[in-house]
């Protein structure tokens, strides 16, 4: 038993697992194998804890082409063009690391969408810290978005959306999740399954080298500053030329027609890509690692099978190809070699100086036994439901606090760092609207729309509804530009699946997630689960973050949030009855992470939504923006900060002013038209059983709010000083 | 009029500018950075990005890779050549241009839109504009706080960062350029270095089509020598 | 006082920015160079009599990232009397 | 041979990430900091004898800019048989 324990801990495996691992083969493993289950059997590259759960997502649809189980998932746009989306969570490299963690984040998303035979066109970006007024906090946040700037700029891929907020509870553990979207032919598509025995092996990229050995398990395991010198080998470098290399390298590569699949190098580098190709095409394969192009000398054949160095590509190439392929990729300035092939049967060999060091069924490795953790509630989640009695806050200074906190206020100070016009598509910019359209010049004149949205706060209440509220909230922002959804990718951000309540959580979420996403029709085409993002102060708030992309029939016909002509009619579309429970009003005022948040009626929401699309669509609307945190007074607030128009209007009546104000409840958009339109936008309204509320008009230079039935003004503030709230970030990363 | 795009290794606004170039009804072709001939072509486009990853300083490496000797011999000949962010920064590296450029002022990568007045309608971009004409423009860069050198001719300046009005306002230079310098040409006229991006503003619906008329000049540069033959060259 | 910070890679952490430079002294002729390696370096003015143990935390915390990098101090503090020698002299080199 | 070059802005040129790095230490609540420049760290290794004026060149025509920058460049040539002094230690300041 000793020698087992000795064994696995020598590899990195659970004593539980070793056996498993010996059952399979049969035999005892070799130590390079050993090491290979270990890294291919952590939580991070096997889904062990998650496979099971995230089968309830809902991933079919009549416009899917690929979904979970590749790369990244692909739905179909028209005359044979296909999008490419997919979110990664780089959440731990980033907490060690803020630069070049997220550096190699976009990165690595990026190679997914590369790997399906996709020109990445756009990326999202959503970030978490804790708040950023400790300078910890605001070293991580700068530290990640110059990463994800240095990155992304370079490689010529506009970071067109995204997300910040900031709570205690990622004090310490930030998430840094990055989705990118990429357009492809159809026929062009690429796949990941190895097949056709006989093809050549092609390692191409960046050469191999010692960085981030170890990674896979690393993101694992929760972060410990003493063990400072285990984690050095799991920092990754980037290098983004080589990345900007790799994907025109690799589309032309694809173009050639000689390519039979490929798959990046992520986690677990080549033992990953080697054991997954060749499982998923049911064939074996050979690589022999004296082939493989190094950085430096005297590395080992574990070192060689495990390096997380960046910017690699597998290829399966016809054979007669293969040579044209590696100096197709030479051309690029990358390096390029055959390191092996593709065999009859199912299983991997490796070599090394001629000996061979690993011989073992592919789906050993591949598949990962699957474990079902227990799951709790937390203990306290009923007494956390109880709102403790607050007395009204000061409208006026209310507003101006939820305006100015990171999660609500303006992200420009961070977009502005992002190239977000490269490839000339942006249509509608990060910031400018709930979601952003880009323009395809490909077929015109259709537009695609992406959102991203996620609450850890309303999570923590209630990881259901937090959950379908993301997905709620990501249909939202798109029909606020025109926008009809086409399929969401994922990220789960969970601190330690052992812990019973954690995941609990985790299991709540995946089931609000699909139930949202079965309801709305918007099938979950990839996604990301990152565990163990815990830290001296506990486990992050449970996170998941829900990335959705759309389409829109005409670029010309999309909409802003901003208000943007005085005189306008100010409308709210929906109406549900606001409540301060779980509110940003409570969290920032008054400091309350309470009470159980709203569910969302998603058979309501699809109506709402539906007559927002369509009258953005009509031509009807000269802003559209919807109730999210700070309820209506913030959207009211915001559109007109962003517009620099002012606005008067009486927002329904609630128990208290503050609920009236900043009560929150999902299904409620605000929108701006002119007179004209508004009989047209209510007629369209009652036919779908929707109310339709005047509020009042924009123009001036002050927000002014009252409460229908209560006297005076609640809120009057000049736009000008709401601006200055809402630019609170500047400075700040 | 055939326009060569340059690709460098590291080149992010290439397909823009061809993309662009051939809205405006231009030829445009990929020149690949290994080329050493450039006879066919009527201008040559240096786009953005960030060449060789920008690595050491912005546009370095590329500066000295073996296309820029025929761009050199191609501007030597009269050749219009426009660099644009990362072409401009190439150019100065290439000495094809005065001056240097340093990191933004504020230290950081900056991408929003800024105006720029036209100050010299002497150059194949401009020669079809007025002079002190404002135009709206994306700018992306990290470097792009021009140094001119010291006696800079101000007949070379052909473009400032300025507000939507024309005046020339710290806060409408987005990089801290000394004067406001925008954009440069050598002293012949011929090559032409600007920071912000004109590919990217083709379409209202980006944001501005301001880019339009300077993509027009380098297409319909054969009038303009027509013009200047006839004797009304400006 | 001055203080001198050279921050440079470990051995073994991929240096993009090396290779580049390599290859434009290739390009540019200069065959005999086999190996670039960058690196930050920093010139501090510094209160006289910082303790040394200020100077290693600001690197450790800020001016380098011990996971990647390691650093190498030089001071030039006028107070002690040693000899002024200069470890990274600073200006043009004279020729 | 092992040539060490420091490159740095010419005074008066505008070091915005020396402004930078200098507000960050500040932050920290490093006060006793005044002014801090940044340059670049170039270590290369070079066949032994290779003549000054090359590496001046290589210097003057690619690894800094003369406009705006400077450089200084100590060379650790095995052969003149010198005292092995290093201008930059190399390695990680031992305490
Ligand atoms: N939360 C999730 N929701 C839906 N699909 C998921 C989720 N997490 C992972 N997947 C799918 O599982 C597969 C494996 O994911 P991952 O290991 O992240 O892929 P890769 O390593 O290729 O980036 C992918 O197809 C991914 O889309
Ligand atoms: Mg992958």
């Amino acid at each position: 038993m000793s020698a087992v324990r000795a064994m696995s801990a020598a590899g990195g495996l659970a004593s539980a697992d070793y056996r498993e691992l010996c059952r399979r083969l049969g035999r005892p493993p070799k130590v390079t194998e050993l090491r290979m289950a270990a890294a291919m059997w952590s939580e991070h590259c096997g889904y062990r804890r998650s496979r099971h759960l995230l089968r309830l997502l809902p991933s079919d649809g009549p416009r899917v082409i690929r979904g979970p189980g590749d790369n990244a998932g692909v739905v179909d746009l028209r005359d044979g063009w296909a999008v490419a989306f997919k979110m990664e969570s780089h959440n731990h490299p980033s907490a060690v690391d803020p630069f070049h963690g997220a550096a190699t984040g976009v990165g690595g998303i990026v190679r997914d969408i590369l790997a399906m035979g996709a020109r990445p066109v756009a990326l999202v970006d959503s970030l978490r810290f804790g708040p950023l007024d400790d300078p910890a906090a605001r070293r991580l946040a700068r530290g990640v978005v110059a990463g994800i700037s240095a990155y992304a700029n370079c490689i010529g891929v506009p970071t067109v959306a995204g997300e910040l907020a900031t709570h205690p509870r990622y004090r310490g553990a930030p998430l840094v999740n990055v989705a990118c979207v990429g357009l492809a032919r159809r026929e062009l598509l690429a796949r990941s399954a190895a097949s056709e025995p006989g093809s050549a092996v092609v390692l191409a990229g960046a050469r191999t080298g010692r960085d981030g050995i170890g990674g896979a398990a690393f993101a694992s395991a929760e972060l410990d500053p003493s063990r400072d010198d285990r984690d050095r080998t799991a920092v990754q470098l980037g290098d983004p030329l080589a990345g900007k290399l790799l994907i025109e390298a690799t589309l032309e590569a694809l173009r050639t027609g000689q390519v039979v699949a490929v798959q990046d190098l992520g986690a677990a580098g080549l033992t990953c890509a080697a054991s997954e190709m060749a499982d998923r095409g049911g064939v074996g394969m050979e690589v022999d690692l004296d082939a493989v192009p190094l950085r430096e000398g005297g590395m080992t054949p574990d070192e060689i099978l495990l390096s997380e160095s960046q910017e690699r590509m597998l290829l399966v190439v016809r054979p007669e190809a293969a040579g044209a392929i590696v100096s197709l990729y030479r051309r690029w300035g990358l390096s390029a070699a055959v390191v092996g092939r593709v065999t009859p049967g199912s299983r991997l060999r490796v070599r090394a100086s001629g000996v061979t060091v690993a011989s073992l069924p592919a789906a050993v490795l591949a598949r990962a036994p699957a474990v079902r953790p227990a799951a709790r509630p937390p203990a306290d989640l009923r007494r956390r439901w109880t709102v403790p009695p607050v007395p009204e806050a000061d409208p006026d200074r209310a507003l101006l606090a939820l305006l100015a906190h990171p999660s609500v206020a303006s992200k420009e100070p961070v977009f502005r760092q992002y190239d977000h016009t490269v490839q000339i598509r942006t249509v509608i910019p990060p910031g400018a609207a709930d979601a952003a359209v880009l323009r395809l010049g490909e077929v015109p004149p259709l537009a695609l729309a992406v959102a991203c949205d996620g609450d850890g706060r309303l999570c923590d209440l209630d990881p259901y509804r937090g959950a379908r509220r993301a997905v709620a909230e990501a249909a939202a922002n798109l029909a606020c530009v025109g926008a009809e959804p086409l399929g969401v990718t994922d990220c789960l951000n969970f601190g330690d699946p052992h812990t019973p309540e954690v995941f609990w959580a985790f299991r709540q979420a995946v089931a609000g997630l699909a139930a949202a996403c079965r309801q709305l029709e918007i099938p979950v085409v990839g996604g990301n689960v990152s565990f163990y993002n815990t830290s001296e102060v506990g486990p992050v708030l449970p996170t998941p973050v829900v990335t959705m992309v759309g389409w829109l029939p005409d670029v010309r016909r999309t909409c802003r949030a901003g208000f943007s002509r005085p005189g306008d009619v100010v409308a709210l579309v929906g109406r549900a009855h606001p409540t301060l429970e779980a509110s940003a009003y409570l969290a920032v005022v008054w400091g309350a992470d309470a009470g159980r948040p709203a569910d969302v009626d998603l058979a309501a929401h699809r109506r709402v939504l539906a007559v927002v699309r369509e009258a953005v669509r009509q031509g009807w609307l000269h802003s559209a923006h919807d109730c999210s945190d700070g309820g209506l007074a913030v959207a009211l607030a915001e559109s007109a900060a962003l517009g620099g128009v002012g606005v008067d209007a009486v927002v329904p009546d609630a128990d208290r002013v503050d609920a009236a104000l900043f009560g929150e409840v999902p299904s409620r958009v605000v929108v701006s038209l002119p007179d004209n339109a508004l009989r047209s936008l209510t007629s369209l309204a009652e036919a779908w059983g929707v109310p339709v509320t005047v509020l009042g008009r924009t123009g001036g230079r002050r927000v002014r709010l009252a409460v229908r039935g209560r006297r005076g003004w609640a809120v009057d503030l000049p736009v000008r000083r709401l601006r200055a709230a809402y630019r609170s970030l500047e400075g700040l990363v | 009029m055939r326009v060569g795009v340059v690709v460098f290794p590291g080149s992010t606004c290439d397909r823009d500018c061809l993309q662009a170039l051939r809205q405006v009804g231009a030829q445009a072709e990929e020149v690949w950075h290994t080329e050493r001939d450039l006879r066919g072509l009527d201008a040559v486009i240096l786009p953005g990005g960030f060449s060789y990853g920008d690595y050491l300083r912005a546009g370095a490496v590329a500066a000295r890779c073996p296309v820029m000797e025929a761009v050199r011999s191609f501007a030597r000949a009269g050749g219009a050549v426009l660099g644009i962010c990362n072409g401009f920064q190439i150019l100065l590296e290439a000495g094809l241009l005065p001056g240097a450029m340093v990191r933004n002022r504020c230290g950081r990568f900056v991408c929003r839109d800024v105006y720029v007045r036209v100050e010299s309608v002497r150059t194949p971009v401009t020669w079809t504009l007025r002079s002190g004409q404002v135009l709206r423009l994306p700018v992306a860069h990290g470097e792009g706080c021009y140094i001119p050198p010291a006696g800079l001719d101000p007949r070379q300046v052909v473009f400032r960062y300025c507000d939507a009005s024309g005046r020339l306002r710290p806060s409408a230079n987005p990089n801290g350029s000394v004067a406001h310098i925008a954009g440069v040409c050598n002293a012949a006229g011929n090559v032409v270095g600007m920071m912000p991006h004109p590919e990217r503003a083709t379409d209202a619906l980006l944001g501005s089509a301001d880019g339009v008329p300077l993509l027009e000049g380098l297409r319909r540069l054969d009038s303009r020598s027509r013009l200047a033959a006839g004797g009304r060259g400006r | 006082m001055r203080v001198c910070v050279v921050v440079t890679l470990k051995p073994g952490v991929l240096d993009a920015q090396g290779q580049a430079v390599l290859g434009g002294l290739r390009a540019l002729g200069y065959r005999t160079v086999s190996q670039v390696r960058v690196g930050r370096y920093l010139e501090l003015a510094v209160r006289d009599g910082t303790p040394r143990r200020d100077l290693e935390a600001m690197c450790a915390r800020f001016l380098a990232n011990p996971l990647i990098e390691r650093w190498q101090i030089e001071v030039d503090d006028p107070r002690p009397a040693r000899p002024r020698r200069r470890a990274v002299p600073e200006g043009r080199d004279r020729r």
